[in-house]
């Protein structure tokens, strides 16, 4: 964990309320896909929790959807804009062997996937991929899941898109399964589902471990969604925090 | 100029008055990744209980104009826990005194929790929290009344050695009184503030941020409270008192000082930037050339 | 779709429930200059005081992290002028009842004003400030006991026929039971919060910047405060409650409603940016549309 | 009095913690020298109140020295970036016909001073112009007041530039005066002086009259220093105030 200065070099909307931001600066903290950063916006007290989508040497890819205070501001900023990140937060997904897994994502769940899905490749790993949207207008990164060769399924609520339902339609038997997205699909998934991993959100004070603000309680006793997690294994989950 | 940061405490000579602040530092260790915690004066830690604690529902955190709303309610590993392992393992990373914080739902709970922290050599003070808004049946109602402040107060006192810190709420009409009674049954020096109640809603689904509703609201904007009750404490006790509430930079902790605060905490500042008490120290002795004083503890309680 | 920003105080209809607050919109006649004061929901002119008032000596005002300490003293040129000249100028620019924000040093004074101000007809509501932290002896002292809050409401409300809405200062331990007593004896209404008491110190002089030391401190930074306690009341007392503090931007309105305010009242946000009223009236319509809300007075105390 | 957006066309230091700041925008709303405008800057939450030190159509100078958070943030400006200010706040100096006015300025008191000259001038009133700092190294201004052909003295506390006192020192018997500077210089002025106009301070709450922030006591009656000032008459002046 860093405190780095990022500079913008693309920001821009793909989706409904959806934006894409790209980032220069020192990714080295960054290990694994499903970690993520803080950013300080100039004007909010907390910092912004976001997924890392995608990192290479010196450029991080952040997809946020505007929902609020900070995000709204967020969609403001321009290119050569600085933003202070607290970049390599959290755990993110262990990559585990196993014949075509999924990866199950609903609207802002779903950038992380994208660099699961490359770090997954890399590791001669092909998989299915289920992404989960209201409507038409929101869907996003299609194109770039099936640019990296990968069998893609869309399910969209009102059918306005891909198929009509939930992305648990999709999913066969004994599929592993990579989750990350709103929590009533989380439940739905594991319901569905014999082994994976989830991600989980809270609403976080410090993201590093300190202010106990987004506990949870699992088999493996009390844990922090923001440094044990956000990412969490099938055998771990106990529904009852709710 | 060598500018002289240090201070003291009931007797315990700290070398600067930076103090990380309960609750918005763990036990240090995710601090120590990062820098080295001996700079520090020292370091209190999260409250502890008697009994392991999940603490509250989430969400447990709201974010405000210049703050955050928290209702963590005393989460943690319980007093053997913390005894056995958190201490231990903190004493391998910093090797001065620490502030044990310490909450009870009963006077009973305070006086174990205190008298197990009294035999811990690296404790240096006991911080008792009387004021914790987050948790029902003890706390803030403890906090709130003299003659609950005076009973926890004397209780503790008789079963340890060390220094002694009640930590009072600002939730009162009168802090002054309540600073009083504490002094009266024997505490060695106040801490104050803990957090303010506060509550936020979210206008999309009409229901409150925080899973119970309420929380304790901290970070700059609770400063200027913070500092009107240092003031008025500091001019009323004989007793160090520990000042803390929305400190987040060098001047404010010289403002702080100087309305009457032997040692400073810092709290929500460490949530938002993980090097502000580092940086805060870094820029102690600047800013002290600047403002041309020489030894830091002179100035405790200069405002007239 | 139509959006109904109307609300109601105790029989008196607003068109809207955005209200500039006491002592910081002086009599409207600055504000007129920049926009029609007819769009607001009523005004709070300036506390009124038997006798005119100079108030405290300067600096009354420091700057704060989201706000500011202001220790004006309700300097007012005393209720025979505002009665002859103020609230007359008043009318000739704003064709909607008042509400008349009146302070005393003596439950005689309360009454005295609220007599005066009974027989203006275009005073639709007296609002008893009993809670200025600005001048000693009264003020303060009254809103913060029980008792006095109790007889000081039960004097006023038998000299007038006008609602009377009694304004509490939130430097309590139980602002609960304060808003009771003012129930209990008759109020018919609340308006809260007034000031923090807050304090700064100039670190160059290590002087207080506030001449009078400390003063109260509003702004964004009380907000959760604020609706905290506007939540509180408004669950436990049955008359409608008058939410301020910290108000900045239409958003802040609907949270505060939804806390339980049946209207509001802007203080600091209007000395920062004068249309910072007409901007919330303007945007409100916006804001429902968005957040589905037909009728906004629907929304009051909507939070479970 | 209006809330206008101004651009930052220059921004750069003139003297020891002293900056010079042209805006463009619209300055109609200043009448008289001695206005002040006021400064939102985006992590205050007060507006900073800075006397008018020369403005025409579409442009304002203002002069700031560095003394807190608001106006070192201001020194970090950069041409193109916008400010919210109040313009034209507060009523100015009188044009009074006299012979050979003085214009007595201490330190940040002068910036007023220079655009009053100039609309003296235009009266045909040739001001003689005093100066006072504490060091060579706080001199401003005195190149611009002698471009204008005027006649002007500058005294320094230490002696370091041009002669080693107070402005009073300079003050000859009967001129009409009309100063800007710290309270203590007014005093002596106002002692050495019959007749003249004094530009007070105060710390603001609104800068527009409605906050009672500012108010002083003078001969006729409670003033606020922000709307019926902060330019006062010799003869309202009382110093009982502080
Ligand atoms: C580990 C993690 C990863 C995330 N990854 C992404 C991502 O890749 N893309 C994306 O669009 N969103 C993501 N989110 C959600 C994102 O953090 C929130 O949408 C964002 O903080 C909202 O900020 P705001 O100022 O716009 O909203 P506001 O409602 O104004 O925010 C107010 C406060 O609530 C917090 N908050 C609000 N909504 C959420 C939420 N859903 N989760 C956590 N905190 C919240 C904010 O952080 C802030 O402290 C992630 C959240 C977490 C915890
Ligand atoms: C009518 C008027 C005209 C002024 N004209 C000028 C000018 O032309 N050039 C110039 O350099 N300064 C001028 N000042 C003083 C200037 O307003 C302050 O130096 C400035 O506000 C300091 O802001 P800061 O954030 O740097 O300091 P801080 O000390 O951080 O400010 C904290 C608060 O105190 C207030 N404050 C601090 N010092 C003063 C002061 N001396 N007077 C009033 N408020 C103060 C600030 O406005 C702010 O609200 C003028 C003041 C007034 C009232
Ligand atoms: C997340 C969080 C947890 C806290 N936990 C405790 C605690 O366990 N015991 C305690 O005495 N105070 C606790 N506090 C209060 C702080 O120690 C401090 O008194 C308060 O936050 C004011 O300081 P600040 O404004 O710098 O945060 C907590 C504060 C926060 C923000
Ligand atoms: C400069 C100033 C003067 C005030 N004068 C009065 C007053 O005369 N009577 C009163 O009841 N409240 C007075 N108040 C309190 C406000 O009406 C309001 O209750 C408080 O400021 C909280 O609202 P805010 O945060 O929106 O400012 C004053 C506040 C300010 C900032
Ligand atoms: S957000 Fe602070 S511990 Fe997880
Ligand atoms: S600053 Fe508000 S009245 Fe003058």
């Amino acid at each position: 964990m860093r405190d780095i200065n990022f500079k913008i070099i693309e920001n821009k909307k793909i989706a409904r309320d959806i934006y894409k931001m790209i980032l220069a600066g020192d990714t080295s903290d960054i290990k694994n896909p499903g970690q993520f950063v803080n950013v300080k916006l100039p004007f909010q007290y907390l910092r912004r929790p976001l997924s890392v989508c995608d990192y290479n040497d010196g450029e991080l890819t952040l997809i946020y959807k505007t929902v609020g205070s900070g995000t709204n501001f967020m969609s403001t900023l321009k290119n050569g804009d600085v933003l202070s990140i607290l970049s390599g937060l959290g755990n993110g997904y262990e990559i585990i062997k196993s014949d075509e897994p999924v990866l199950i994502g609903g609207g802002v769940g779903i950038p992380p996937l994208y660099a699961l899905a490359k770090r997954l490749i890399e590791n001669n790993i092909r998989p299915e991929i289920i992404l989960g949207f209201n409507n038409f207008e929101d869907v996003f990164f299609e194109e770039e899941f099936k640019a990296l060769d990968l069998n893609v399924k869309i399910a969209t609520l009102d059918g306005s898109y891909g198929s009509k339902g939930l992305v648990t339609d999709f999913i066969k038997n004994n599929q592993y399964a990579y989750a990350c997205g709103p929590l009533a699909m989380l439940k739905a998934v594991y319901k569905k589902i014999h082994d994976g991993q989830f991600s989980f959100e809270a609403r976080m004070g410090c993201g590093f471990g300190v202010c106990m603000g987004c506990s949870m309680k699992t088999n493996s006793g009390f844990k922090r969604i923001c440094t044990d997690g956000p990412v969490f294994k099938y055998s771990e989950i106990i529904w009852e925090n709710d | 100029m060598m500018i002289d940061l240090s201070t003291e405490l009931s007797g315990l000579k700290l070398d600067n008055p930076v103090i990380p602040a309960s609750g918005t530092f763990g036990y240090g260790l995710e601090f120590a990744k990062i820098y080295d915690l001996n700079i520090l004066g020292s370091i209190s830690i999260k409250g502890t209980t008697k009994d392991a604690r999940f603490g509250n529902k989430l969400p447990r955190i709201a974010e405000c104009y210049a703050g955050l709303i928290n209702s963590v309610g005393l989460q943690n590993p319980g007093i053997d826990h913390v005894i056995n392992n958190e201490l231990p393992e903190l004493r391998k990373i910093f090797n001065k005194p620490v502030i044990a914080n310490i909450s009870g739902f009963s006077v009973d709970e305070y006086v174990y929790c205190a008298e197990r922290m009294d035999k811990i050599s690296n404790v240096g003070i006991i911080e008792i929290n009387v004021s914790c808004p987050n948790v029902h049946g003890g706390g803030i109602t403890f906090g709130s009344d003299c003659e609950k402040v005076f009973e926890v107060t004397q209780a503790v006192k008789k079963v340890t050695h060390k220094p002694v810190y009640i930590k009072l709420t600002p939730n009162v009409t009168d802090i002054v009184k309540i600073a009083l009674s504490a002094e009266e049954a024997g505490a060695d020096g106040i801490s104050l503030i803990n957090t303010l109640l506060g509550m936020r809603i979210d206008i999309k689904t009409h229901r409150p941020i925080i899973a119970n509703k309420t929380g304790g609201f901290s970070g700059p904007a609770i400063f200027p409270v913070a500092l009107r009750m240092v003031y008025q404490v500091h001019k009323a006790v004989n007793i160090p008192v520990i000042g803390m509430g929305g400190i987040s930079c060098a001047e404010d902790v010289i403002e702080m000082m100087m309305a009457g605060a032997s040692a400073v905490q810092i709290g929500a500042a460490n949530l938002i930037d993980p090097l502000a008490c580092k940086k805060i120290i870094e820029d102690l002795p600047k800013l002290c050339e600047r403002l041309k004083i020489q030894r830091l503890s002179d100035i405790i309680g200069i405002t007239d």
